[in-house]
């Protein structure tokens, strides 16, 4: 990854200001404003309908926005979802987005289209590529023992892993997790947001996930912002707002119930 | 507010109501009351839409679009013929006028068409359908509304013996006609010949192949296997493969161009059996013979009515250079050797002897000039081939001569053999 | 001539045609791998590229070098096609997509009308006339050259398909575009690189049945239909399934249509749609298709 | 101006308005064969007729979600039943449509079945072989269908009280027949059939799960459908009083999805527009170029899916929609635009029916359609 064009601070690694975004004439976001510094783990909460997969979606370039984005002082807004997977954004969408056709191994080495895609060959290549499945199979053991079946053969939360390990492939950025623990088992989950949470750690990955679960999101989250009908409502360290009952009670529980009604 | 738009759009139906019905009460754009007949004499009462002095307009359905737009081009001959004798002074000084229409070979398109002519265009006749399902979708039609369908380009022997459709006929020889010269070629040469039949599954195929079982009937020559195609086929090589098992002696190919060629090359291809090949007209072109390879087709036999173009024994033809020289000049991007714009011109001129032959200059007159036709010579048919019609006949060609390919091209052999003399008149 | 010699003989032919339809085939299946609709006008780009390559033997140039140059050209006009014509319908219902394609039959079509009229022109053989007599079964180089090219076409669409990362990227183009581009793939050009491919499989197909359908503008029109027959049987998305469908098509039509009476050359056409009705009842996916593993 | 839009959304206002646009429809309706020459009362009556069997394929595709290739065959099958039935038992024309319908019913239930199995693409293939098959079967049969040289039988003929002209009348009664029709299909899918289709066409596990019965469902679908097609065929042989089996190429079948797509998907109005288009352009293209009208059709058919995805009954939505997406936010947030799905809720499941908008078109993930073929 090249320099950055502009002189950032570390804590405005992602930086979105007054983004506006929706769906034709449904207008979703309505000027939307926050922050993530590099390295950190973001939850981005809020009942159901409040914008969050939109923000996710026009942060990676799937759903065109107004205003700013920048990932490092790059503008993100108006590229292609190709275009900003090349500058590092590695999105992990609703429904895990995998190859179902290929194989497990193949669905990796997608992923690492972007590390070989760009002049190496022959055997350089080859050897980056065999670190990267390494290290992809060190966090999820259970995709090695899977490697020749194809994806579409996985379990739910196989599936959802071999998502998140596609997309880390390239050593990304910006990690951005739509509703991982949708559909999965609660251990499975709590599985997953764990290997989440490694990762950040050890590849010191920026990670911004919408959950649905707001108490597994912020376990593992620094910070949390909560959305409503399109507007950020409140943010703070995620410490804080976990422990705020408030804020539990008129966002977070609201969520949790309408769910179990739909 | 809900009120008061209610009532103005209830106004304001009823005035968009009330004004419409104004509109057709007073202002019909119908028009099927301004038929136009001749003021007086002999021909008093007939109809002259479509004529006058100095003009006549007349008005073809081709398919230029679809699966059978290869004929298309039968309409870029007779308007070339129609814009050389505009040239000439017109036809008894009117000029031509003549509209095309498309119907994508389909009837239905063709019914519009046949009454987008008569009734908004108002042609003198329409000149020509072409094709048997679309003219049989118009015939009912223009006979209804006594519109002369002059010389149909097809040749299903329903428009010669039916005597319910006055005002159409048909003009190149039916396809009974031409099994019949196959027919009496094999009595004489082959007199025992065991024949296999290739044909098109449709009206062409099918009145080909019956007739030429009729006219064989009782006589040595026998149909031992018959295979049909499909148009919508890609090829017919497995028919061919098929009809190769039968040994039989005689090959009648009853195709159309681009399937006559297949199985040419089919026939040259297998070693193994080598049957005297007689490819019916519609496929003899030269066209047809050169891609297959002229060294691959020689003894083919066929039989023909008009003047091939790309024959070069009918180079220096007076009215084969008028008809190369004006196709050059008004269709240059057209090949004037396709036999099909040959076709084009040698109707158009017989329809302007027909024209020519009008007692009244009227629909009328025309209906009965076609029927009423005795020897009449066209530039561009063989030599001994002549227009001849009469009240119960609607079939102005039925002789043709047969050929065989030699060299680079046809060799006419015997004499025009007249089927009418030969087999007596062709009833339903 | 026995019985069994008659028999084998039909059935050599039905490979020959089969041959035909699955040559069609491929191109089809590789365009609907790609963007999972079935293009009504690859037959006629064929038939297009197979005028190219009759114009440019017409004007002088050898089979050999007309080959090549050809097949170069439609490739070109494959990614053309799709950037001009299908890239303003991405993301509009399939349906749409593939009426475009009929639009564009109907249009290519007429254009060839336009230029080189509907007469039947002469192309040349590329293999050698005659054939080979095997016990009494003869078999011309010709069926036997397009059934090698096809074989060959067939293996090298297998290798870069399963053995190439090019391969692997238009495979999961294939299977998920939107993943596709969200991992930083260039969807567009793979869609491209696609409709490229299939035009250059279609060129070499219209290249080899030109000799023995001869050459007019509906020369393909015939064939599209056995080679959805062909497609289908094989289930649609795998080359190894076209070819084999294909024949499988061409071999079950030329003997039902030969010896089977009620049946016969006229209904002929309906074999392969009763089996491919009867092997799709009992396997939907087709033959060769991949059956859907995913766990809802 | 919300306040109009909530004044028309109440249901007296849209059944007054509904009972006025229908009433100014059929006042125009009615005046037409008084006021256009007779040829083109005859364009209008094969635009109708055409509509009802765009409506009957509209039944199956825009709404059941299956594709069928093949519904030029049940039209060929409407056709032929009713030329059959005037040519050897000299029934009166009434007496042919109850049949044709009725025929055509059964035929279409009897494909319905085999097509539970088939999905998309291998529908659509299986549909075209039929549409294949059947000329060179209907010249089999030649002792009953005439063969190739197909029937000709007598036109629909105005009875003597009427003082209409033969036009006027065949164009009133196609009129009435398609009214019915249209009506019908419109009230099929307001019924439990019609809820229970579309439930199937977006979802068809979930519909399993809501109690829909899938199988019975489907199969109807075509039948009706079917149906539709051979009515439309029947009406065909009054008006041409001419069938051959050469007339129903698989060309029929495919020019009829086409003009249904064109028209629009799923839309009442769809099938009027696609009928017209499938009935004028090509007369129009031919105007425009003598030499090859094709190669103006062929364009004509690309531009028309390039402005309108959805097809035309969709367009005037897109060009709305696309105005008031550029107005200033206050104005362009009418009160029907807000979306009765979140997009949390996922990608829509009914996109045949919600015009692809210009924003998301590009961006396949959100607004592809679920990919029928697949699978």
């Amino acid at each position: 990854m090249s320099e950055p064009v502009t002189d950032v601070t570390e804590q405005n690694f992602l930086e979105v200001r007054g983004l506006h975004a929706g769906y034709g004439q449904a207008r979703v976001l309505q000027g939307l404003d926050f922050s993530v510094a590099r390295g950190e783990v973001c939850a981005v909460l809020g009942p159901n309908g409040a914008g969050k997969t939109t923000t996710l979606r026009a942060l990676c370039g799937m759903i065109r926005g107004r205003g700013s984005v920048t990932l490092n002082g790059r503008e993100l807004l108006g590229r292609s979802p190709e275009q900003a997977a090349r500058l590092g954004v590695a999105h992990v969408p609703e429904g895990r987005g995998t190859f179902n056709d290929l194989t497990v191994e193949e669905n990796l080495r997608i992923g690492a289209h972007l590390r070989t895609g760009s002049g190496w060959r022959g055997r350089a290549r080859r050897a980056v590529v065999a670190a990267d499945l390494e290290r992809i199979y060190g966090y999820f053991p259970r995709l090695r023992q899977r490697s020749r079946q194809a994806a579409g053969s996985l379990s739910g939360g196989e599936q959802q892993m071999l998502a998140i390990g596609r997309a880390l492939m390239p050593r990304p950025a910006l990690l951005l997790l739509d509703e991982p623990s949708l559909g999965l088992a609660p251990l499975v989950t709590r599985e997953l947001f764990e290997i989440v949470r490694a990762v950040n750690e050890e590849e010191r990955t920026t990670v911004v996930v919408v959950e649905q679960n707001a108490q597994l999101a912020l376990d593992i989250a620094h910070r949390a912002h909560v959305l409503e009908a399109g507007r950020l409502v409140l943010s703070g360290p995620a410490a804080r707002i976990r422990e705020d009952g408030q804020v539990a009670e008129v966002y977070l529980g609201v969520s949790v119930r309408s769910r179990k009604a739909g | 507010m809900n009120h008061m738009r209610k009532t103005t759009a209830l106004r304001a139906a009823a005035a968009v109501t009330a004004a419409l019905l104004t509109a057709t009460a007073c202002n019909s754009r119908r028009g099927q009351d301004t038929q136009d007949t001749a003021a007086g004499g002999a021909c008093k009462g007939q109809q002259t839409t479509g004529i006058t002095d100095r003009t006549i307009k007349l008005g073809g359905i081709y398919p230029l679009s679809g699966p059978a737009s290869a004929y298309g081009t039968i309409s870029k001959g007779v308007a070339a013929y129609f814009k050389y004798v505009n040239d000439n002074g017109g036809m008894d000084g009117r000029k031509v006028q003549f509209i095309v229409r498309d119907d994508g070979y389909q009837p239905p398109k063709a019914v519009e068409e046949a009454r987008r002519l008569v009734e908004q265009d108002k042609v003198f006749a329409v000149f020509q359908t072409l094709g048997t399902p679309s003219t049989a979708a118009v015939w009912d039609y223009l006979n209804k509304q006594k519109v002369p369908q002059p010389f149909v380009a097809t040749g299903a022997s329903v428009w010669g013996t039916d005597t319910k459709h006055p005002w159409t006929t048909g003009w190149q020889p039916n396809y009974v006609a031409e099994a019949r010269v196959y027919a009496k070629y094999l009595k004489d040469a082959k007199p025992k010949a065991r024949v296999a039949v290739l044909y098109q599954n449709d009206d062409f195929g099918k009145d080909l192949l019956g007739g030429f079982e009729k006219a064989v009937a009782g006589s040595g020559v026998k149909v031992v296997a018959e295979q049909s195609y499909e148009v919508t086929d890609p090829s017919v090589s497995a028919q061919m493969a098929s009809l190769a098992r039968s040994k039989a002696d005689v090959l009648l190919d009853v195709t159309t161009p681009k399937f006559g060629s297949q199985a040419l090359a089919a026939d040259a291809r297998n070693t193994g059996w080598n049957p005297l090949h007689i490819v019916n007209n519609v496929a003899s072109s030269a066209a047809v013979l050169k891609p297959v390879g002229f060294k691959n087709v020689q003894g083919v036999v066929s039989a023909t009515y008009f003047k091939d173009p790309a024959d070069p024994q009918w180079a220096n033809d007076p009215e084969m250079k008028a008809y190369m020289n004006t196709m050059h000049k008004y269709a240059p991007d057209t090949d004037p050797a396709n036999q099909f714009n040959a076709y084009g011109w040698a109707v158009a001129s017989s329809l302007h002897k027909a024209l020519d032959a009008m007692k009244c200059p009227t629909r009328e007159g025309l209906r009965d000039a076609v029927r009423n036709l005795k020897d009449v010579k066209v530039g561009l048919l063989l030599p001994g081939v002549t227009l001849s019609t009469g009240p119960g006949d609607a079939f102005p060609i039925e002789t043709m001569q047969l050929m065989r390919f030699k060299g680079e091209r046809w060799q006419l052999f015997g004499k025009p053999v007249d089927t009418r003399k030969e087999f007596g008149p062709l009833t339903k | 001539m026995s019985a069994v010699t008659d028999l084998l003989q039909q059935a050599v032919e039905g490979l020959g045609s089969g041959a035909v339809y699955a040559s069609l085939a491929l191109a089809l299946v590789l365009i609907h791998r790609f963007t999972g609709i079935i293009n009504f006008a690859q037959g006629e780009l064929a038939m297009l590229s197979t005028y190219v390559a009759w114009q440019l033997m017409a004007s002088g140039m050898p089979f050999w070098l007309a080959l090549p140059v050809t097949l170069a050209v439609s490739f070109a006009g494959g990614m053309l096609v799709e950037r001009i014509v299908i890239r303003p319908v991405r993301g509009a219902p399939e349906l749409t997509v593939v009426i475009v394609t009929v639009g564009l039959f109907i249009f290519v079509n007429a254009l060839a009308g336009l230029i080189w009229s509907f007469t039947v022109k002469d192309f040349p053989q590329p293999f050698p006339d005659g054939g080979l007599d095997l016990a009494g079964v003869r078999v011309d180089w010709s069926t036997l050259g397009i059934l090698g090219v096809v074989a060959v076409v067939m293996g090298l669409l297998y290798l870069l398909f399963q053995h190439t990362s090019a391969g692997l990227v238009m495979r999961a183009v294939a299977c998920n575009p939107a993943s596709a581009r969200l991992s930083g793939i260039r969807v567009g050009r793979v869609l491209m690189l696609g409709w490229a491919l299939a035009a250059t499989v279609g060129a070499l197909s219209g290249v080899l049945v030109a000799p023995v359908l001869f050459l007019e503008p509906n020369m393909m029109g015939g064939v599209l239909i056995y080679a959805f027959a062909a497609a289908t049987l094989g289930g649609f998305d795998s080359p190894v399934g076209a070819v084999v469908g294909g024949l499988f098509v061409g071999v079950a039509e030329t003997l039902t249509g030969a010896y089977v009476h009620v049946v016969g050359e006229d209904l002929k056409v309906g074999v392969p749609f009763v089996i491919i009705l009867a092997v799709l009842l009992v396997r939907p996916q087709g033959l060769f298709g991949r059956a859907a593993v995913e766990r809802v | 101006m919300s306040t109009i839009t909530a004044a028309l959304g109440t249901d007296r206002a849209r059944r007054r308005r509904a009972a006025l646009t229908a009433l100014l429809a059929a006042a125009v309706a009615g005046c037409v064969p008084f006021y256009f020459a007779p040829f083109q009362v005859f364009q209008l009556t094969m635009v109708l007729l055409y509509a009802v069997a765009l409506a009957g394929l509209n039944l199956l595709v825009g709404f059941g979600g299956q594709i069928s290739l093949g519904h030029g065959a049940f039209f060929a099958a409407g056709a032929y039943a009713a030329a059959v039935m005037l040519d050897r038992y000299d029934t009166g024309h009434l007496a042919t449509l109850p049949v044709a319908a009725a025929g055509c019913f059964l035929l279409g239930l009897a494909f319905g079945v085999p097509a539970l199995r088939l999905r998309g693409l291998y529908l659509a293939l299986v549909t075209l072989a039929f549409a294949v098959f059947l000329p060179p079967l209907l010249k089999r049969l030649e002792p009953v269908t005439g063969g190739a040289m197909g029937l000709t039988v007598d036109k629909l003929q105005p009875p003597a009280w009427s003082g209409l002209a033969e036009d006027q009348w065949t164009y009133f009664v196609v009129l009435g027949v398609t009214a019915t029709a249209l009506l019908l299909a419109r009230n099929l899918l307001r019924s439990r059939v019609g809820r229970a289709l579309r439930a199937l066409r977006d979802n068809e596990s979930a519909a399993e799960v809501m109690g829909v019965r899938l199988s019975l469902h489907k199969t109807l679908a075509f039948a009706w459908s079917a149906m539709f097609a051979g009515v439309a065929g029947c009406l065909y042989t009054w008006v041409i009083g001419f069938v051959s089996p050469d007339s129903f190429s698989s060309v029929l079948s495919i020019t009829l999805l086409a003009g249904l797509v064109i028209g629009g998907l799923a839309s009442l109005y769809g099938p009027l527009l696609g009928a017209a288009f499938v009935m004028y352009v090509p007369s129009v293209s031919q105007d425009l170029s003598e030499a090859a009208p094709g190669v103006v059709f062929g364009l004509l058919i690309i531009a028309v899916m390039f402005v309108a995805p959805t097809g035309l009954a969709g367009l005037p939505g897109r060009v709305l929609g696309a105005v008031a997406s550029r107005l200033p936010r206050t104005t362009a947030a009418p009160a029907t635009a807000a979306p009765d799905r979140t997009p949390e809720a996922g990608p829509a499941p009914s996109t045949p029916s919600t015009p692809a908008d210009p924003a998301v078109a590009d961006t396949e993930p959100v607004g592809a359609p679920p990919r029928t073929e697949r699978e």
